[in-house]
């Protein structure tokens, strides 16, 4: 039945859009980037890291790829890949230094990595310094490039779904059981006792947590046709936290469920001002307080009330997660 | 008898403070040495040591002759070492059968992207996984509480968790950090009968516990240590007789 | 069966999501639609604020007008930028594929590149409120208007004319950490550079992050060089404020120069007091220059009950221009429009009269050419200092 | 360009100065920390609170400035209250889930902040306008009042967790939540009163940082990001670690700006955190 439902979604997404409005089709991009983002940064938060930067590694495989396109001339398709390579790099290398924090000094560290990442392309002419990168190309195919909404999109599925399926399976297989085994420090010396070597697992967790925001970010600096260091700020990536926290962390599909009603929400409050993150915040400290778990637990809405009753009378005040 | 775990000259400083000056002793195949001592006695810092938790500031720990001072505590477990805490540490998050598959973490032999495409051999592994984590639970008697979060357990059950999770990896050494710790007398004595029995079978077993009278009844061997140095190797049996021993335990409840 | 049904909830989830993106029913009316495509939230909405209320008088005042013998209306849709580049494509999309929008005002230099693809492609007729020069109206890009003073057109009318007026040596620059601070940093530098020959120096440069709102560091550095001139190019008032009252604090006694068009005197006088005293605003009217722009500021006052944001007049004006074009040349078609505007003057623009030029430096004659205001800020007032229209060709 | 004594100095006690401002928002932020183990995201918006309310009551409507702050105590501890109970208690162990609602809570916040109060950006006239010239170095006398106020807080903080009852129920609290339960301890209360008592803190910080910076709902997040660096890299929960954290910051930004210009000097104060994070995981004065 699954299978099924995937096979219908799937052949929906290829065989529908060209009978779709461009608008609905740049809809359709920015939530199918939106996902991967929110996904990618799940690997993480499952096994209890919380990322305020993600949005510098973003930028890293936008930048990446767009400084290939517009100054080397690299092919585009390269240039993606790139992207996500770059990305990881970095990751791994401030992987080693961060992940052995936890809680908020792993957080608090990739923001200001996001932020020192934001400084470099805004200090230095050759990152096209704050103006950003203008006429950063979309990739050819087979002779013509992907200008219209329509070809991009496909780009932007296929990536999305190699992504996604991915991801998806990192999540389910051993690999993202043993994640689960190193959500906190105290269950992390019990995951090294039993022969986990947690560095290990959490810096390949990381890397590709970064590999594919750095894919999409690539992906996104060519859609937009410009990177600019003010499009991957510090809100950016505080978005694709809520996201995660809205869908919920139970399982794979919450932060799915989260990006895409939030994202196509925000389309449809584009003249709502400050309205709009009032919304935002409303649905998330609603989602946080009613249902701890995301929207993913509507369908058992009722044992999951009445598990949360008397919770934090057993809890103790100091919430300790380092 | 063969040594299977060596300590030789462990030393253990905490700044300015010594928590272990100079500890020797093996353990021989399938022998169940008791480890006591007064609280301070620096039990726990011994096994931390073995572990891996944190290494000595001198001596060396080897096991079946090889040195593994140096080794990380997940490379130990891999090398046959398992452990409990002091305080009980489980996945709580995961149910019970969850808890053990990841004690079975080192008997996975399929490769990352065997899992990422899901190949026929990576699905019977994990199935075999699952059939053993149940086995182990069997074997501890507390099979019907598998599909339970382990966090919602009575502590009597988290403790046995705790020894599954470690009995999975099939170790050579286990080490179990006072089993009996919090639990009823009824409680403590189905653990320690399992230890006993059971899972002895299975390894050798380095048991910290400062209750002289299971250390008595249980082990075969008894190690005192007080204020970071051996006081006593030898029969539980002649424990009570050592003077140094008594001292060390003057007016403490747990001798009587 | 919970397995399968968690799984339903994302299903669920962007079903309700189309249906509530069904695109709006359609008016009874023939409304033209023209977009506020700016910021109105955000550090910058003061500037859309201004757009959006601009653009809102003018629709009122064109009232139903007629083409092709068909009788229409103007309706303005607000799109929120946030004056963010990604976001700004966000609004583009909706209101060019979604909303059928084919005219607007676009605020914003630093959120242009992304957009202007699309423009190009769909033939947009883009009235840019947008500093910078030549990246946005060029010969590539026929249907972008800039209806402001572009920076190079701000400082080659006036800066020379006021250094030398004022007797300034030594001009320094401390403006925002982007694109268009640093831009305009360089125009200023090489206005400067020019006047060697009369003594005067280009000293210093300093940049401070966007929304900051303590600019020690900085000024120190800057102050150092002893400057007595700081160009402080776009900070909006609550910066420049800000920038006067710390400076003063360090001990400058010098001018200030600001190039914004939305500055409320009061606002900065009751952030810095008598400090903010010698900052010569360019772009704001001391004393109205027509009855229109009296009329206008009435009309915004007992609107929404404050001083109306300086962007207000130009986008007003451009609107109700582009409409007259529309009606002249009979056609809603972008390019054809484009062309008539591009060759017409609009007499009553509330700054004075009107037209486009810019043919040369930019390589398109879309660069608006009128009367450009100098005010400086005595006592918490502005008084006039300088009116020109600068050749620019 | 030269850089010369007289110029350091200066830079130096701007420094210092706008230090003492970073260490007064922080403060807040470290007590709460010591306490429920969590940063509030919300901190920021507090403090643009405490700055309104002098605006609105203090200068719109007149009333004077002691009875103000009086008002603004009240009120700032009534808000903490309410966001413990409502919303912190509810989240009690779910370290995620408490992080993000803060977030949350700023977001609200300011949301409502921006709706209500407008984007005009407003002012509060000094308190004590005027400069006072040490040795040629310029100190003008508001930076120092507010520079006062945080040395009296932070002495009176000391006091607050040092030398009285409370204080003693927040350290038992802090080293031990078991033991001090069972010792009698209320912790609840002592939470409730931690998060109040930091509320109050920001509140007063933005009251005298008010007349210093233009006011706008949205000045809240430049120094609650500051103020993050500072306490991880003061330590968390460390008081003193703050304090030094704080005055570290402060000159680190006017003195880099001096000598390597201001750009530089904002990667710089990152670049130092994530080092300091490095060597010591923990902070300064932090313990894990």
């Amino acid at each position: 039945m699954k299978a099924a439902g995937f096979g219908v979604l799937l052949l929906a997404l290829v065989t529908l859009p060209p009978l779709a409005e461009p608008y609905m089709l740049h809809v359709a991009i920015v939530v199918l980037m939106n996902v991967v983002y929110a996904e990618a940064l799940y690997v993480i938060m499952r096994m209890g890291y919380l990322s305020f930067g993600h949005a510098g590694y973003i930028a890293v495989g936008a930048y990446t790829s767009a400084l290939l396109a517009t100054k080397l001339d690299v092919s585009v398709w390269l240039g993606f890949l790139a992207g996500g390579a770059v990305a990881a790099l970095l990751a791994w290398l401030l992987g080693a230094i961060t992940l052995k924090l936890r809680g908020i000094y792993f957080s608090l560290s990739v923001f200001a990595f996001a932020e020192v990442v934001n400084a470099v392309f805004r200090a230095f002419d050759f990152f096209g310094g704050p103006a950003g990168i203008a006429g950063v190309p979309r990739p050819m195919f087979f002779g013509t490039r992907l200008n219209t909404h329509l070809g991009f999109y496909y780009v932007v599925l296929a990536a999305a779904v190699f992504s996604l399926v991915f991801l998806y399976r990192l999540a389910a297989t051993r690999f993202g059981f043993t994640l689960l085994a190193l959500r906190t420090r105290d269950t992390e010396g019990l995951a090294e006792s039993v022969g986990i070597d947690a560095a290990r697992y959490k810096t390949l967790a990381f890397v590709a947590s970064c590999f594919f925001c750095g894919l999409m970010g690539a992906i996104h600096g060519h859609y937009l046709r410009f990177v600019s260091p003010f499009v991957f700020t510090f809100f950016f990536s505080t978005d694709l936290v809520i996201f995660n926290m809205v869908g919920g962390l139970g399982s794979f599909w919450g932060p799915l469920a989260g990006s895409v009603l939030l994202t196509t929400l925000g389309e449809q409050l584009f003249a709502a001002g400050y309205y709009k993150s009032l919304v935002y915040a409303v649905v998330l400290l609603v989602v946080i307080l009613a249902l701890p778990g995301g929207l993913i637990q509507v369908p058992r809405l009722r044992e999951v009330w009445a598990a949360r009753r008397l919770r934090w009378a057993r809890q103790p005040v100091a919430t300790t997660e380092r | 008898m063969t040594a299977i775990l060596e300590i030789r000259g462990i030393t253990k400083q905490f700044g300015g403070l010594s928590a272990l000056a100079g500890v020797d002793f093996t353990v021989g195949e399938g022998e169940l040495v008791g480890l006591v001592g007064p609280n301070g006695a620096g039990k726990s810092t011994l096994f931390n040591i073995i572990a891996g938790a944190f290494p000595p500031t001198a001596g060396a720990v080897l096991l079946k002759g090889r040195d593994i001072t140096r080794l990380a505590s997940h490379d130990r477990a891999r090398h046959g070492i398992a452990r409990t805490f002091q305080q009980v540490t489980l996945f709580g998050e995961l149910t019970a059968r969850d808890n053990v598959l990841q004690g079975l973490h080192r008997h996975v032999a399929s490769r990352f992207l065997a899992g990422l495409v899901g190949t026929p051999g990576y699905r019977g592994e994990q199935r075999e996984l699952v059939a053993r984590a149940e086995r182990v639970l069997d074997l501890l008697g507390i099979g019907e509480h598998r599909d339970e979060l382990v966090s919602e357990q009575p502590l009597g059950i988290q403790k046995l968790l705790t020894v599954a999770v470690a009995l999975a990896t099939e170790p050579t050494v286990l080490l179990l950090d006072e089993p009996g710790a919090g639990l009823s007398h009824e409680e403590s004595t189905r653990m320690m009968d399992l230890v006993a029995t059971v899972i002895r079978r299975r390894c050798t077993i380095v048991l910290v516990e400062h209750n002289m009278r299971i250390v008595s009844r249980y082990c075969d061997r008894a190690i005192v240590l007080h204020f970071g140095q051996k006081i006593y190797d030898g029969e539980p049996a002649g424990l009570t007789a050592d003077r140094r021993v008594v001292d060390a335990y003057l007016g403490v409840a747990e001798l009587a | 069966m919970t397995g399968s049904r968690r799984f339903l909830v994302p299903f669920a989830v962007v079903a309700l999501s189309v249906i509530l993106g069904l695109p709006p029913s359609a008016h009874a009316q023939k409304p033209v639609k023209m977009g506020a495509i700016v910021p109105v939230s955000g550090p910058a909405a003061a500037f859309g604020l201004g757009v959006q209320r601009g653009m809102e008088f003018a629709a009122e005042d064109v009232g139903v007008f007629t083409v092709a013998g068909e009788k229409y209306k103007v309706e303005v849709v607000t799109y929120d930028t946030v004056y963010d580049p990604g976001k700004t494509v966000a609004a583009m999309n909706r209101a060019v594929y979604n909303d059928g929008v084919k005219y607007g005002v676009i605020i914003g230099a630093g959120v242009h590149p992304p957009i202007l693809p699309i423009i190009r492609e769909t033939g947009f007729l883009d009235l840019a409120f947008a500093a910078a020069g030549r990246q946005i109206t060029n010969g590539e890009n026929p249907t972008v208007f800039r209806i402001m003073a572009s920076s190079d057109q701000l400082y080659q009318t006036h800066l020379q004319p006021i250094i030398e007026r004022l007797n300034v040596k030594r001009v320094a620059t401390l403006g925002p950490n982007d694109e268009l601070g640093k831009n305009d940093a360089k125009v200023v530098k090489t206005q400067v550079e020019a006047m060697k020959a009369k003594g005067v120096q280009f000293v210093a440069e300093e940049y401070y992050e966007r929304g900051a709102k303590d600019f020690g560091p900085a000024l120190l550095r800057l102050i150092a060089h002893k400057p007595d001139f700081i160009e402080t190019d776009g900070s909006p008032t609550g910066s420049i404020a800000l920038i006067a009252k710390q400076a003063r604090e360090l001990g400058f006694t010098g001018y200030f120069l600001n190039s914004t068009a939305v500055l409320e005197a009061k606002a900065i006088s009751d952030i810095a007091g008598k400090a903010g005293d010698n900052i010569i605003a360019l772009r704001i009217w001391a004393k109205a220059p027509t009855q229109l722009y009296a009329q206008l500021a009435d009309r915004h006052q007992k609107k929404y009950g404050e001083a109306a944001p300086g962007t207000m007049w130009e986008a007003y004006a451009a609107t109700k221009w582009v409409v007259d074009v529309i009606q002249k040349t009979g056609t809603f078609d972008t390019k054809k429009v484009a062309d008539a505007l591009a060759q017409s003057t609009y007499p009553e623009h509330p700054f004075g009269p009107a037209s486009w030029g810019g043919e040369k430096t930019y390589g398109a004659k879309r660069q608006i050419i009128l009367p450009i205001p100098a005010a400086i800020l005595k006592d918490g007032k502005w008084e006039p200092f300088d009116v020109r229209t600068g050749k620019f060709d | 360009m030269e850089v010369y004594l007289p110029l350091l100095a200066q830079g130096l006690a701007i420094g210092v100065l706008t230090g003492i401002l970073y260490v007064l928002v922080a403060l807040g932020l470290t007590l709460i920390y010591g306490i429920l183990h969590i940063v509030n995201f919300a901190h920021g918006e507090i403090y643009m609170l405490g700055a309104m309310a002098v605006l609105y009551l203090h200068v719109v409507a007149g009333l004077a400035l002691v009875p103000t702050l009086v008002v603004i105590v009240a009120l700032a501890l009534l808000l903490g209250l309410c966001i413990e109970r409502g919303i912190f208690r509810v989240l009690r162990g779910q370290w995620l889930q408490l992080v993000v609602a803060s977030v949350g809570v700023s977001l609200v916040i300011q949301s409502i902040g921006w709706i209500a109060f407008g984007i005009q950006e407003k002012s509060v006239p000094s308190y004590l306008p005027g400069i006072v010239d040490l040795f040629g170095i310029r100190l003008p006398r508001e930076r120092l009042l507010a520079a006062g106020v945080a040395v009296v807080l932070v002495a009176a903080l000391y006091w607050l967790v040092y030398r009285t009852r409370v204080g003693l129920a927040m350290r038992a609290i802090e080293e031990d939540e078991e033991t001090a339960r069972m010792l009698g301890v209320n912790a609840n209360r002592v939470a409730s009163l931690s998060v109040a008592l930091g509320f109050v803190l920001a509140a007063v910080a933005g009251a005298f940082v008010a007349p210093i910076y233009s006011l706008n709902p949205g000045m809240g997040l430049e120094p609650i990001l500051m103020s993050f660096l500072i306490i991880i890299v003061g330590g968390l929960g460390s008081i003193t670690g703050t304090v030094l954290a704080g005055l570290l910051v402060g000159v680190l930004q006017s003195v880099g700006a001096i000598l390597f210009g201001s750009e530089a000097a904002y990667g710089l104060v990152f670049v130092v955190m994530i080092a300091v994070l490095v060597v010591r995981p923990a902070g300064l004065l932090g313990r894990v």
